[in-house]
C-alpha cells in the first residue's frame, strides 16, 4: 500500500522538494538530462508497466504517448488534467497537495518523450490549496534548475505552467479541457482529429490524468515490470481508490490493482453504524451501480469490475448502505449531469434535462406508470449519440439504477414516497 | 479516389472528404441541421448520425472522414433510431408555433420532422422559453425556436468576420444571442436568416406578411455592387416581397449582402413616380403616356431649332441602368446626331480619372496570396469582393492597404498606409520605382527625382515576392487630383509585378455603360462641359441630381437656370428633378424590367422582370423604344429586351484607352474624399426604410483629425459641407473623409 | 475600469501562454476583475476584459456565463459553497443546507440583507473523502458537523 | 261473380271511405312530421357544414393567427387572407375573405385550422341581396361567430368526442 503516488504521504512535509528527492525523486529526470534515457526506452518501460490512464477511460499511457508525431519540429504540448470533478473522486487533489513534484517530474518526462517543450497543468478552479502547493513546487523546481530552457546545459527544455479552471465538470473531458485552456467555453471537440494531431492551439497535444503523470517517475525508477507485477493481468500496478459514502473512514487508498472489494471496504472501516451494504458505484458517478452481492464478489481491477457489470473508471468507490433511497440518489446524479451538460450537442443538452425532470416529478410524487420505461428509453437515446462521454455518463447510471433497484422506483411512483423508511 | 459503400451502393470518394459531402454528391439524403457546406463542421446537432460498419456508435456523417472500404448505412435500424431519437430531443423544447412562424413551409426542422418525428410527444414537462433580443432592423429573433445549431455563430466568425452572435450559458440554458444589445452590425447579416434552419432568425421587414408557399420566385441579379449577386426574387400579387440568395459559386457563392437582400423595400415606397407628368405653365399635370411622349418629341424637335441640329442636346444617365437601357438611349441619341452623352456624373474631371481594367476572376480572388488595396473600404463598399479577399487572407494571403483613413476591415492587414490623397500617387510612383529598379529595368525620367520611402519598399517587396497578387483600386480616388496618374501607376505596377488588377471604381452598372458606348463621342461633350454650356435640351435617365452629380448645387443651378427643355425618366419622384424638368416619365426600378448587368469579370448576367412596373410606370427600354419610334428613327423594332442585348453584344464599344504617362501634381490644401455611405449609393437603397435604420444606413459623418479640424476651425458639434463632423485620429492629416447619406457637396466648397 | 493592479495580475497570466494566445487568460482575468468588483461581473467589465485581451466581447461573455465561478448579479462578501453531490448527500449535506438556511435566514442562492453571506448549493468539489464539506473563498472545510458549521458562520458574522 | 258481390257490398257499406277516413282520423291524432320552416327546423348533425364563422377566445381576442393553412388547403381557392404584424407584435389578418360562390363547403378549412378559428356552422339558410354579399369578409365572419357563439360552442362540444 502507498507505494507510488502516496509513497511519501506519512513523511513530514511530503510536498517539499527535499522530501521528494530524498526518496529518489527526480532521479529519472536527471538521468534524462544527462542523456541516459531515450524516449523509446521510456515508452517501452511504460508499455511494460501496464499503466493505464487513471482519469477513467483506462487507455494505456505508453501507447498514448507513442501516438504523438515525434519527428516534426512543430510546437507540441503536454497537458495534465487535474480538473477533478467526477462525484466520488478526490485522489488528484491529494496528489497535488502531497506529492506535487511527482506530477512535475512525470509531465517533464512526458514532455521529453513527446518532444513537447511546454506543459500545462489544468487544475480545477476550486482547488486553490492544491494550486498554491503546486505553484510552490514549480517554483522550487525552477529554482533548482529542473525546469526551463536547456535545463542544466542539456538540449532538453521544458516549461510548465498551471492553468486554473472556473467551475465546469465538462472540462475534465480532454478536448473540452483544451478548449478551456484556449480561453473558450469548455465544449468538447468532435474526434477525429484527435488531440495527438490537432490539440492545444491546433498543435499536437497529449492530455493525461494527474495520477498517470505522478506514477511515471516511480515506474521508470523501479522498472515497468516491477510496477506491472504489483497488479494483475490487464491491470498493472497500483491505483488510488477514493472510498466514500457510508463507510466509517472514507479516504484515499493506494492499493495494488486486483484487491478484492471486500478488503478495500475493510480498509475504510466497513459500513458505518453497523448497517448493511446495499449498493456500490465502483468508479465514480458515471459508472453503473452494482448491488451488494455483485460488489462483494468483485476485485478492484478493470476486468473484474467489467465482468460485474460496471467500470473501474477513476477508482471512486461510492458505498451506499441500506438506508439509501435509490430514487433520491439517481435524481441527485441526474441533476448533476443536467447541470454540467455543456449544451453543445442535442441529445445531452435536451436529454439530461428531460431525465432530471422525470425523476424530479417522481420525487415530487407525480410519477406515472410509464415513467420508468420512458426513463430507460430516453437514457438509451442519449447513449452513444453524443460528441463526448458526458451523455453516456448521464445515461448509464439511469439504466443500472432502474435495472438493479426497479422495485424501489415502482414503489415510489405508486406511493409517492420512498420505500426506504429512514432514508437520508 | 477510392470506393466506399453507402446503403449498398458503391460510390467514389476522395480522401479527406467528409461522409456527408459524398452522400450529398450522389444524392443520398442525410438529415442535418448544423452542417452547412460553406461553414466549418460543428457536428453538434447529431441529426446526421449514420451507421458505419465497425464503429460501435452511430457516427455523424458531417464530421466523419471517408476511408477506403468504408461501409455505411444511412437507413438501417441503428441509423434510423439514432436519427429519430435526436429528432425527438430537438422537438421537446421546440415550440409548436409553426402556424405563426415565418419559417413555416420552408423550415428544415419541419421538413425533417415529417420523416423522422413522432406524432405523439412523450415530453410532459414544461417547455423552455427564451426571451428575444432586439438585434436590429433587419433580423427578427424568436430564440425559443432556436435549436442551437450555431450556424449563425459560425457565420459571424467565419464569413462576416465579426463574432456578433455567441452561445452563452451552458446545458439546457445555452442561449444564442449577441452580447450587447446594439444590434447586428455586419453588412452581410441577412445571410444569418438564410442559414438559420428554423424560425429563430427571420427577416424583419417580411415579418408575418406571407407564407413561403404563396410567393412566386424568379431568378434575378442584384445590382448594387460589382459582382451582381445571384438572387431569387419572391413576389406576391405583383409585388416584391422578399429576396433570398441563389447559389452561384463563381459569383456570390451562397451569400448576398444586406443591400441586395433588403433594398426591395424601396420599390413600394410612397415616393415612386407612378404617372407621366408634364409641366404646363410651371405646374405639373398628370397626363397619359401619349400626351407625355408627344410633348417630349415636340420639345426635343423644337430644341433642335431651325438648323435641326441636335448638337445642343445633352443626355445624362445614372450608373444603375441596364445594359439594354444604356445601349438604346445611346443609339437613339446617336441616330439623332448628338454625341453629348455621359454617365460619369460624379466625376469631377472626366479627363483625369481612373481608367483601369479588371482582369481577375472572382473565384480566383480567394486564391491570391497578396492584395494591395488602394483607396477603398472594400468591406462596406463591395462586400462580396471583400468576402473573397477575406477568404484569401484566411488562407494565408496578405493584404496591404493604401488609404486616407483607417477602416475597420474584417481581415488581417499586413501593412496599412494611411496617407493624404495627394500622396497616394507619390507612394505608388515610388513603389513602381522600387519595382523597376529591383527588376533591373529602366526607370522613366518622371520617376527619377522621387525619393524611395520605406513604405514603398515594403509594398513593392510584397508585390514582387507574391506569385498571385492583385492590386485593387477603389472609389476613393476617382476625384483625386492625380486620379489618372494613380490609374496608370497601378496598371504599370501590375504589369511589372505580374499582378492582376481590380477596378472597384466602376460602380453600379458602369461597365455595361462603357460596353454600350455610353460616353461622349469624338466631338461630344462630357457631363461637366454640358453643364457649363447652354444646352437646349436634356434627356436625363434616372438622375437624382443631389446625389449623383459631383457638385450637386452647381449642377442643379446649371440645369434649372438655363431655359433648357428637360425630359426626365425617373423611378422615384425627386424635388429637384421636378424643378428643372419639363416632362417626367415614370420608369421601372430594379426587378421591374428585364435587362443585363455586367459584373467586374465582364460577365453578362441577364435577368427577367420579376414584377410589372407599378401603375403607369413602364420598363425604361420600352419607353426609349417608343420615343425613338415617335421621333421617326428606324431600327428600333425590338419585341423583347433580348433583341436589344443581341444587338448590343454585336456593337461592343471600347472606352478610351488612356496613354501611360505620369505627371504628378501636388496640392497643399485640405483634401476631401466624398464617399456616399454604403446604403445611399442608389435611389432604391435610399428608399429602403429598414436598411436606412441600420447602423450602416445611419452613417453620415465627416471624419477628420483634430489638427485638420483646428485648421478648418471646426468642432465636433459642427457640420462640414452639411455633414456632422467627427474628430478621429484614424484619418490622415489634412484630409477629410466624408461618408454621407445626404446629397453631395454644395457649391461653396468646390 | 480594470485597475492597474488587476492588469498586472492579468499580465502575469498572459505570460504563460504563447504569443497571440492571450485570450487563454480570460478565465483568470474575469476572476481577477470579479473579485475587485465585489464578487460579481457586469457586461461593461466583461467587455473591458475582452478589449484588454483583444477578443470579441461575446467570446468573453460566453466564458463568463459558461463557467460556474462567475456571478452576474451583486454577490455576498462571503460565498459559502456547499457540495450536495452524491458522497456529501450520503453524508448528510441536505441537512447541512437546511441548517445553513435557517442559520443565515435566507434561502440558498440568496444574499443576506447585510450582504455578508450567501449559501450556494454546488456540484462536486472534489473532496469526497471529507464529506460533507463546503468551500469559502480558497478554503475547504471538511468532515462537517452542524456544530462546526455554526462555528464557521459565527466566524463569518463576526467578520473574521 | 263473387268479386262483384264483394264490390257491391263494399260500395254500399262505404267501407273504402271509412278506411280512408280512418287514416285521416289516425293522422289527426298522430304526431305530425311536417316542419314549419323557418319557424320550425329539423334536427341537424353537429358535423353539418353550413356557412362559415370566425371564432374568438373567451377574452374577446380573435383566434385567427393568419397562418393561411385554410387558404392553402381550400380546394376551391375560395379563401383570401392578407396578414401583418399587429401593433402588439402578434400575427393577425388584415383581410379574411371567403367567396361563397367558390366555396364547396368541404370543411377542409376547419380541419386545417390549428386554433379552431374558422368553423362551419349549422346555418344553411342565408341569403344576400347584393353581389358583394357573396364574399364573407373578416368583419362579417366574426359577426357570424359572435351572433352564433352559443350554437357553435354547443355543436363543437358535441362533435369533439369523435375527433
Amino acid at each position: 500500500m502507498n507505494e507510488v503516488c502516496f509513497k511519501n504521504i506519512d513523511k513530514k512535509e511530503p510536498w517539499s522538494l527535499s522530501t521528494y528527492e530524498a526518496s529518489g525523486g527526480y532521479s529519472v529526470w536527471r538521468k534524462i538530462l544527462k542523456g541516459e534515457l531515450s524516449p523509446e526506452n521510456i515508452i517501452d518501460e511504460l508499455k511494460a508497466s501496464g499503466l493505464r490512464g487513471r482519469g477513467g477511460a483506462g487507455f494505456p499511457t505508453g501507447l498514448k504517448w507513442s501516438f504523438m508525431p515525434r519527428n516534426s519540429d512543430i510546437q507540441k504540448y503536454v497537458v495534465c488534467n487535474s480538473d477533478e470533478g467526477e462525484p466520488g473522486t478526490c485522489k488528484d487533489r491529494d496528489i497535488l497537495r502531497f506529492n506535487p513534484h511527482s506530477v512535475i517530474e512525470g509531465m517533464a518526462i512526458g514532455g521529453y518523450v513527446m518532444k513537447a517543450s511546454v506543459g500545462y497543468n489544468y487544475i480545477r478552479g476550486e482547488f486553490m490549496e492544491p494550486f498554491y502547493r503546486f505553484e510552490a513546487a514549480l517554483k522550487e523546481a525552477y529554482k533548482t534548475g529542473l525546469l526551463g530552457k536547456n535545463i542544466s546545459g542539456s538540449s532538453v527544455s521544458f516549461d510548465l505552467y498551471t492553468h486554473l479552471g472556473a467551475g465546469a465538470y465538462i472540462c475534465g473531458e480532454e478536448t473540452a479541457l483544451i478548449e478551456s485552456l484556449e480561453g473558450k467555453k469548455g465544449q468538447p471537440r468532435f474526434k477525429p482529429p484527435f488531440p495527438a494531431n490537432v490539440g492545444l492551439y491546433g498543435k499536437p497535444t497529449t492530455v493525461n490524468n494527474t495520477e498517470s503523470f505522478a506514477s511515471v517517475p516511480e515506474i521508470l525508477a523501479k522498472g515497468g515490470k516491477w510496477f506491472h507485477d504489483l497488479g494483475v493481468k490487464n491491470s498493472g500496478g497500483c491505483k488510488l481508490f477514493s472510498v466514500t459514502g457510508h463507510v466509517k473512514r472514507p479516504a484515499n487508498f493506494e492499493v495494488p490493482m486486483g484487491i478484492p472489494f471486500k478488503d478495500l471496504l475493510d480498509m475504510a472501516g466497513g459500513i458505518r453504524d453497523g448497517r448493511k451494504l446495499k449498493a456500490v458505484i465502483p468508479g465514480g458517478s458515471s459508472t453503473p451501480v452494482l448491488t451488494a452481492d455483485e460488489a462483494l464478489a468483485m476485485n478492484m481491477d478493470y476486468d473484474s469490475i467489467e465482468n460485474a457489470g460496471s467500470m473501474l473508471g477513476a477508482g471512486s468507490v461510492i458505498v451506499m448502505d441500506d438506508s439509501t433511497c435509490m430514487v433520491k440518489t439517481l435524481t441527485r446524479l441526474a441533476h448533476f449531469y443536467y447541470d454540467e451538460s455543456c449544451g453543445q450537442c442535442t441529445p445531452c443538452r435536451e436529454g439530461t434535462g428531460w431525465l432530471y425532470r422525470i425523476l424530479k416529478r417522481i420525487m415530487d410524487g407525480d410519477g406515472k406508470s410509464g415513467d420508468l420505461d420512458l426513463l430507460n428509453n430516453v437514457g438509451s437515446n442519449i447513449l452513444g449519440n453524443t460528441i463526448c462521454a458526458l451523455g453516456d455518463a448521464a445515461a448509464m447510471p439511469v439504466e443500472s439504477f432502474l435495472r438493479n433497484f426497479s422495485e424501489e422506483f415502482e414503489y415510489y411512483i405508486e406511493n409517492g414516497k420512498s420505500m426506504v423508511k429512514d432514508n437520508v | 479516389m477510392f470506393e466506399i459503400e453507402i446503403d449498398g451502393k458503391l460510390v467514389n470518394a476522395e480522401a479527406g472528404e467528409k461522409l456527408i459531402e459524398v452522400t450529398d454528391r450522389v444524392g443520398i439524403s442525410v438529415p442535418r441541421f448544423c452542417y452547412h457546406e460553406k461553414l466549418s463542421v460543428a457536428a453538434n446537432c447529431r441529426m446526421c448520425l449514420v451507421d458505419v460498419e465497425g464503429a460501435p456508435k452511430p457516427q455523424p456523417a458531417c464530421s466523419t472522414p471517408v476511408s477506403e472500404g468504408m461501409k455505411v448505412s444511412t437507413q438501417n435500424e441503428k441509423a434510423k433510431s439514432a436519427q429519430k431519437s435526436v429528432m425527438e430531443f430537438l422537438l421537446i423544447n421546440h415550440p409548436l408555433d409553426c402556424p405563426i412562424c415565418d419559417q413555416g413551409g420552408e423550415c428544415e426542422l419541419q421538413d425533417v420532422a415529417m420523416s423522422y418525428g413522432s406524432n405523439v410527444s412523450r415530453f410532459n414537462e414544461g417547455k423552455r422559453v427564451i426571451a428575444d433580443s432586439n438585434i436590429g432592423a433587419l433580423i427578427h429573433t424568436d430564440m425559443t425556436r432556436c435549436i442551437h445549431c450555431t450556424r449563425c455563430v459560425r457565420f459571424g466568425t467565419e464569413i462576416a468576420g465579426i463574432m456578433e452572435m455567441g452561445g452563452t450559458g451552458r446545458g439546457e440554458s445555452l442561449k444564442i444571442e449577441p452580447f450587447l444589445n446594439e444590434g447586428i452590425q455586419s453588412e452581410l447579416s441577412g445571410n444569418m436568416i438564410d442559414v438559420c434552419p428554423v424560425g429563430a432568425l427571420t427577416s424583419k421587414p417580411f415579418r408575418y406578411e406571407l407564407r413561403s408557399w404563396q410567393m412566386n420566385s424568379t431568378e434575378s441579379i442584384a445590382r448594387h455592387d460589382l459582382v451582381g449577386s445571384n438572387i431569387n426574387v419572391q413576389t406576391y400579387k405583383g409585388k416584391v416581397k422578399r429576396i433570398v440568395a441563389r447559389s452561384n459559386d463563381s459569383v456570390n457563392e451562397t451569400w448576398i449582402s444586406d443591400r441586395d437582400r433588403f433594398s426591395y423595400e424601396g420599390l413600394s415606397h410612397s415616393n415612386r413616380l407612378l404617372k407621366p407628368q408634364v409641366k404646363f405653365d410651371g405646374t405639373w399635370k398628370e397626363v397619359s403616356w401619349e400626351v407625355a411622349l408627344d410633348f417630349c418629341v415636340k420639345g426635343l424637335l423644337r430644341s433642335a431649332g431651325e438648323s435641326n441640329s441636335m448638337n445642343s442636346l445633352g443626355v445624362l444617365a445614372s450608373k444603375t441602368a441596364t445594359l439594354e437601357e444604356y445601349y438604346l438611349l445611346q443609339k437613339l441619341v446617336s441616330e439623332l446626331g448628338c454625341e453629348n452623352i455621359d454617365y460619369r456624373l460624379g466625376v469631377k474631371d472626366t479627363k483625369n480619372t481612373i481608367n483601369l481594367e479588371s482582369n481577375v476572376k472572382l473565384s480566383d480572388l480567394e486564391k491570391i496570396d497578396h492584395a494591395l488595396i488602394v483607396g477603398s473600404y472594400t468591406r462596406l463598399e463591395q462586400p462580396m469582393i471583400n468576402h473573397r479577399l477575406r477568404k484569401a487572407a484566411l488562407r494565408g494571403g496578405t493584404v496591404d492597404v493604401i488609404n486616407s483613413m483607417q477602416f475597420d476591415f474584417n481581415l488581417a492587414l499586413n501593412n496599412e498606409n494611411i496617407i493624404i490623397p495627394c500622396e497616394i500617387a507619390n507612394l505608388l510612383a515610388s513603389t513602381l520605382k522600387v519595382v523597376l529598379e529591383s527588376t533591373n529595368q529602366d526607370v522613366p525620367e518622371e520617376l527619377n527625382k522621387l525619393t524611395i520611402t520605406k513604405s514603398a519598399t515594403k509594398i513593392a517587396k510584397k508585390l514582387l515576392s507574391s506569385d498571385a497578387s492583385v492590386i485593387v483600386l477603389g472609389e476613393h480616388v476617382i476625384n483625386n487630383d492625380n486620379a489618372k496618374n494613380i490609374s496608370n501607376l497601378v496598371a504599370m505596377l501590375a504589369k511589372n509585378t505580374n499582378s492582376s488588377t481590380l477596378n472597384l471604381s466602376k460602380t453600379g452598372n458602369s461597365i455595361a455603360a462603357d460596353i454600350a458606348g455610353f460616353f461622349p463621342g469624338k466631338d461630344g461633350l462630357d457631363v461637366n462641359s454640358m453643364l457649363g454650356k447652354d444646352m437646349n435640351a436634356y434627356i436625363m435617365f434616372d438622375v437624382y441630381p443631389e446625389y449623383d452629380f459631383h457638385n450637386s448645387s452647381t449642377a442643379i443651378k446649371a440645369l434649372s437656370d438655363k431655359n433648357s427643355f428637360i425630359v426626365s425618366m425617373n423611378s422615384f419622384y425627386n424635388n429637384n428633378v421636378a424643378d428643372y424638368s419639363d416632362v417626367m416619365l415614370p420608369i421601372s426600378s430594379y426587378y421591374e424590367t428585364s435587362g443585363t448587368h455586367v459584373n467586374i469579370e465582364g460577365e453578362f448576367q441577364t435577368f427577367a422582370a420579376s414584377v410589372k412596373a407599378p401603375q403607369e410606370s413602364k420598363p425604361a427600354w420600352k419607353v426609349i423604344k417608343v420615343l425613338a419610334d415617335l421621333l421617326d428613327i428606324s431600327g428600333f423594332n425590338y419585341s423583347d429586351s433580348s433583341n436589344v442585348l443581341e444587338e448590343a453584344k454585336h456593337n461592343i464599344k471600347q472606352g478610351h484607352r488612356a496613354e501611360e504617362s505620369i505627371n504628378i501634381t501636388d496640392t497643399n490644401s485640405v483634401e476631401v474624399i466624398w464617399q456616399p455611405s454604403p446604403y445611399s449609393i442608389d435611389a432604391l437603397l435610399r428608399h429602403s426604410d429598414s436598411l436606412q435604420e441600420t447602423k450602416i444606413g445611419q452613417i453620415n459623418k465627416a471624419t477628420m483629425n483634430s489638427s485638420t479640424a483646428k485648421h478648418l476651425n471646426l468642432g465636433d458639434k459642427d457640420d462640414y459641407l452639411g455633414v456632422p463632423v467627427v474628430i478621429s485620429s484614424l484619418v490622415a492629416n489634412n484630409c477629410v473623409f466624408i461618408n454621407a447619406n445626404k446629397s453631395t457637396p454644395s457649391e461653396e466648397q468646390a | 475600469m480594470i485597475s492597474n493592479k488587476a492588469k498586472k495580475e492579468i499580465n502575469s497570466w498572459v505570460e504563460k501562454y504563447p504569443e497571440g494566445r492571450q485570450s487563454s487568460a480570460v478565465m483568470e482575468a474575469l476572476k481577477i476583475v470579479q473579485s475587485e468588483n465585489g464578487n460579481s461581473l457586469t457586461t461593461e467589465l466583461i467587455q473591458e476584459v475582452a478589449d484588454y485581451l483583444d477578443m470579441p466581447g461575446i467570446a468573453a461573455q460566453e466564458v463568463a456565463t459558461f463557467y460556474e465561478n462567475y456571478n452576474h448579479s451583486p454577490m455576498a462578501k462571503n460565498v459559502i459553497r456547499v457540495c450536495h453531490n452524491i458522497s456529501c448527500m450520503l453524508n448528510g449535506s441536505d441537512e447541512l443546507i437546511t441548517h445553513l438556511e435557517s442559520k443565515t435566514g435566507v434561502k440558498t442562492g440568496e444574499v443576506t440583507q447585510d450582504g455578508n453571506i450567501c449559501v450556494k448549493k454546488v456540484e462536486c468539489l472534489g473532496a469526497c473523502v471529507g464529506a460533507p464539506m463546503l468551500q469559502i473563498d480558497d478554503k475547504y472545510y471538511e468532515h462537517l458537523t452542524l456544530e462546526k458549521v455554526d462555528a464557521i458562520i459565527d466566524g463569518l458574522k463576526e467578520g473574521k | 261473380m263473387f268479386d262483384k258481390l264483394i264490390k257491391i257490398f263494399k260500395d254500399f257499406t262505404l267501407s273504402e271511405l271509412l278506411l280512408g277516413m280512418s287514416v285521416t282520423a289516425k293522422e289527426l291524432v298522430n304526431t305530425k312530421i311536417t316542419v314549419q320552416f323557418p319557424e320550425e327546423r329539423t334536427p341537424i348533425s353537429p358535423r353539418f357544414r353550413g356557412i362559415h364563422a370566425l371564432r374568438r377566445y373567451p377574452n374577446g381576442e380573435e383566434r385567427c393567427i393568419a397562418c393561411k393553412l385554410c387558404e392553402a388547403v381550400c380546394p376551391a381557392n375560395a379563401i383570401t387572407i392578407e396578414s401583418e404584424m399587429r401593433d402588439d407584435g402578434t400575427r393577425r389578418t388584415t383581410q379574411y375573405d371567403i367567396d361563397l360562390f367558390k366555396c364547396i363547403y368541404c370543411g377542409f378549412c376547419e380541419e386545417a385550422c390549428p386554433v379552431d378559428a374558422i368553423v362551419e356552422t349549422q346555418i344553411f339558410d342565408y341569403a344576400f341581396e347584393s353581389r358583394e354579399g357573396s364574399v364573407l369578409t373578416k368583419e362579417r365572419l366574426l359577426e357570424i361567430g359572435d351572433e352564433n357563439k352559443k350554437l357553435i360552442d354547443k355543436t363543437k362540444l358535441e362533435d369533439s368526442k369523435y375527433r
